[in-house]
């Protein structure tokens, strides 16, 4: 009945949504932001712990919210870790992209390779109301590396 | 005017009413739409865009201004449509109508120009735990306007009924000027014991305000056997128009207030110096009215009405019932609200399956449904699903089988996510 | 879309544009409908029509609420609307468009939200003696409400244009915070120098509100190059449907402004307590919204830009030549206003006929025009017309024919009357 | 070209419009109404002097308005002079009821003679926006015996 929608609920994400990997309060953060998504209730915290260089050393988060935005928090906090911050924010952009459009034409070079890990995500495209929920983590993101604290994701 | 008593129809044939609809032949992603969001909005009958295709066509102008045929014709029908909200809630004179945009705009005119108009500083606003949005937000700009009125909340149990022995207590110190609370939950279903709220109100000196916004849908209103001050539901969720909503007051009320918002029509005589308002309703219609909507409007009470009220609700109960049993079978599932007297609104939560990702699936089999809080953030933090519920709510064109439908999806859904 | 730049037409055939619109084919009393009166409101072409039904018929379903197929559809229509009005004038962003039920209750929004959350006690006001009713009311009951703001009033000269020394001398002192005047007289015609009227206020620190509810179907309107801070129109003068109107504003400016109504879709969360407000333009969409509506906007906004607002303001002056001419010949007409930059409304006495008795003569001739005085009493008491003033105001359907019909029935109303 | 509006128009109406009987303020009036029609600003003044049983004695009003309005007013000071309050504002029903309908069946019997000589305004009822034009002076009427002071007729 739902065979098509393996899309977009990709076994990869059924499995982050229900065991989200990084879902811990970081105590001794760097960085932090909330992230709301008022239309469906979706919340999360985000925690950064900055390395020597500025680099992202730690990542973690807590919230709750449907299985696109669990699995996008929990792939995200994966993919950071380790990253400069502008390559961070890099992904976020081009993330935002794949998760609008479904392909990423620019998505080559230095992250190819992380963004092929936040691939199965791409199938919301195809789901303008659920667009939202996969960047609601990114959009955290942000606000955690810009200092805004909170962000919305409408 | 045909007189004749005819005994009210028993049951309503379904398959005829869906043709009136044209909407619902669609199909989604290759499946017959199977549209259960009426209480977000309902369709519309050919009958009602009809009505509103034939007014832009034939017999359309501004209204109260013109003295050519044209303007003349839609006054009379605005008009028209005025004495058919009037007899829909068996008003006791067309002047207690006053139309606005929705419900909401007509719950923000009551807030401004009862509750700042006419209140004192010291009174109170007894809302309660269930209200939409439109019917607590309001009342909170009053509270923080720094007029002195406190906000009171009345609970609701766990069955998801209005706790009428809180309702008595926050009454009991006679400061509370006005009970807002709506005629039946758009989460719950629960029809609110609305004579029983206005005796006490009334007997603790407190007007009462009905957001029938829901409720006028599936039930026969009579605003005079209930006995309240203000009533007021939407057009889309009855079948019309977007852009039209209806406030009910008794007349005395719309005399005492002052108007809301200011402007053409309102007015009776205007000098840069100051205005005198024109009496009610027209003090309350600044500016050109939802003049297409009102016609629209008024086929929508037409075709209800035609229909028969007793048969839609014979109808719903119907559907109510199904609806209970065949939910209740679906494992995992958990239904917010078991009230005794209730009408087609269910809200459920599906053990493993977020309910934004379950109106995904949904949706995919065909199956509108909203997912969400539904307006009603504090009713569902007060459950406890702060990450909402999903809910499928029923018009007079919904059927036993397309709850069929929706149970079998969910049953597959659960899979799905297992 | 196609980017190909085409010389923008420079004349239109009235002809083709007359079939679109259905009721200009009527006949009223036996004669062929001429319908002068589309300052009051406008007729609707069928591409509006046909919007809305096809909305209606298949893709219907309240907005920003469903994850479902349907309501992602209604919600995409429904944010292209307002897409198309923030193009139509020019706006930096779509956002900074809010969709209201009508001018009036922009104007309301303004009043409430930046009148009373922005304002401070010991500012002013200005408006003009021109102002429709709309764009006065509000800011009497804003003045009226206690909290020291003073409403001023710019003069009107005997052309029938806004007086700017005036207007100068009323700014000097910088206690003005808003100007609010109208963009085009609904009486006289006056196009009003809005680019100047807007430098003026701003070396004076006042914000400016135009009230474009004529202005915006007569001209090419462009929000950014007059450098206003808030602009209104009205979807029903602007071909298009009833129960919506546009407020456009700096998107810092919303920002800023504390919400109107209060209820479902304006809010970030919602407890008991209290409540967070969503970010502009949803802060200010209280409920459910004009969806039918909007859709119906945004075809009359294709429309009237398919056509081009440089033809239709070509058309028109065209149309106001030959009125001019015209009416000058009619014996005893005496016209109200002669304000050198003006559109199509014309406003008249002829001395032995009450402007009533006049339009009901009219109208047995087919002519559809209004009497009295068209929500501006001020002005006309301005010009000692207390008994007001029959108006003739234009389309872009209308043609020289009609004029000359007007023309020859108000010669034969004059013997009528002698 | 509007021979039919003569219906409407009859020249006694167009008669008492131009040159209005009982034009003139009273200035020791016992009853004295305002009546306004707020959509088109027609507005008059009524002034009624009683006799010594109560009856009005005489009836004088200025204002101003279309010639429906103004010969209303007229027909209406000439035709309730001599007239018991109560005969007056039995009238003032039959009158409207003619106003809206165009007849008046139940008028006859001591009254008849009088709802006569008001006939002429009775073809305002096809023009429902013009039926308000021909009551306000009967609705003034009615606000100066009860002692309301202000009518409006909308
Ligand atoms: C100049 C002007 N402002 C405001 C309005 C009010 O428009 P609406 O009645 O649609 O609110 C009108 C039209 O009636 C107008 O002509
Ligand atoms: C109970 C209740 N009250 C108020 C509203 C608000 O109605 P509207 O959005 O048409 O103003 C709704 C529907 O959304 C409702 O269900």
């Amino acid at each position: 009945m739902f065979d098509d929608l393996r899309d977009l609920y990709q076994e990869v994400i059924l499995d982050h949504g229900r065991k989200p990997r990084n879902f811990r309060r970081l105590e001794d953060a760097d960085r932090s932001a909330r992230g709301d998504n008022p239309m469906c209730g979706d919340r999360m915290e985000l925690w950064l712990k900055l390395g020597p260089e500025g680099e992202i050393a730690d990542a973690a988060f807590l919230g709750r919210g449907c299985a696109i935005s669990m699995a996008s928090a929990s792939l995200m906090t994966e993919t950071v870790k380790g990253k400069t911050q502008a390559q961070a924010k890099e992904m976020g952009e081009k993330f935002r992209i794949l998760a609008m459009t479904g392909t990423c034409p620019e998505c080559n070079g230095a992250i190819a390779e992380d963004m092929e890990r936040l691939a199965p995500l791409s199938g919301v495209h195809e789901f303008p109301s659920r667009v939202k929920c996969a960047t609601l983590a990114w959009h955290t993101l942000k606000a955690a590396l810009e200092g805004t604290k909170e962000a919305t994701s409408e | 005017m045909n007189v004749t008593l005819k005994p009210a129809p028993a049951s309503l044939d379904v398959a005829r009413i869906r043709r009136d609809f044209p909407i619902l032949s669609q199909t989604v992603r290759g499946r017959p739409l199977v549209f259960l969001d009426s209480g977000a909005s309902a369709q519309k009958p050919r009958a009602v865009i009809e009505a509103m295709v034939r007014c832009m066509e034939t017999a359309y102008a501004n209204v109260h201004r013109g003295a050519y045929h044209l303007s003349e014709v839609a006054t009379e029908s605005y008009e028209a449509a005025r004495a058919a909200a009037a007899r829909f809630l068996n008003a006791a004179d067309p002047r207690e109508i006053v139309f606005t945009r929705n419900s909401t705009e007509a719950i923000n005119l009551v807030a401004h120009s009862w509750g700042r108009g006419v209140m004192k500083p010291g009174q109170a606003v007894l809302v309660s735990e269930m209200e939409h949005h439109a019917n607590l937000v309001p009342w909170q700009m009053l509270r923080d306007d720094g007029r002195g009125i406190e906000l009171r909340v009345c609970r609701v149990n766990d069955e998801g009924e209005l706790d009428l022995e809180d309702l008595a207590v926050k009454l009991a110190d006679g400061k509370v000027g006005l009970v807002a609370v709506t005629h039946m939950s758009n989460v719950l279903g629960t029809v609110t014991p609305v004579e029983r709220i206005v005796a006490l109100a009334h007997a603790h000196g407190a007007k009462v305000l009905l957001d029938g916004s829901q409720a006028a849908v599936h039930r026969r209103v009579d605003v005079q056997a209930i006995g309240c001050d203000f009533y007021c539901f939407t057009g889309h969720k009855l079948y019309g128009p977007t852009g039209i909503g209806v406030l009910w007051a008794r007349l005395e009320h719309l005399e005492r207030m002052p108007p809301f918002l200011g402007g053409g029509d309102m007015i009776a005589s205007v000098t840069l110096e100051r205005s005198e308002w024109a009496p009610p309703p027209a003090k309350f219609e600044a500016g050109t009215p939802p003049i297409v909507e009102a016609v629209g409007l008024h086929a929508a009470i037409d075709y209800v009405t035609a229909v028969g009220m007793p048969a839609i609700e014979a109808h719903e109960r119907a559907l109510v019932d199904h609806a209970m049993r065949r939910l209740s079978e679906v494992e995992g599932l958990t239904l917010l609200g078991r009230a005794q007297d209730r009408g087609g609104v269910f809200s459920f939560t599906l053990d493993n399956a977020h309910p934004h990702d379950l109106s995904t699936l949904l949706d995919r089999a065909g199956i509108a449904v909203r997912a969400g809080r539904h307006c009603a953030e504090p009713l569902h933090t007060r459950f406890g699903l702060e990450g909402g519920t999903c809910r499928a709510s029923f018009g007079l064109y919904t059927t036993c089988e397309e709850i069929d439908v929706l149970a079998e999806a969910l049953v597959k859904a659960r899979e799905f996510f297992a």
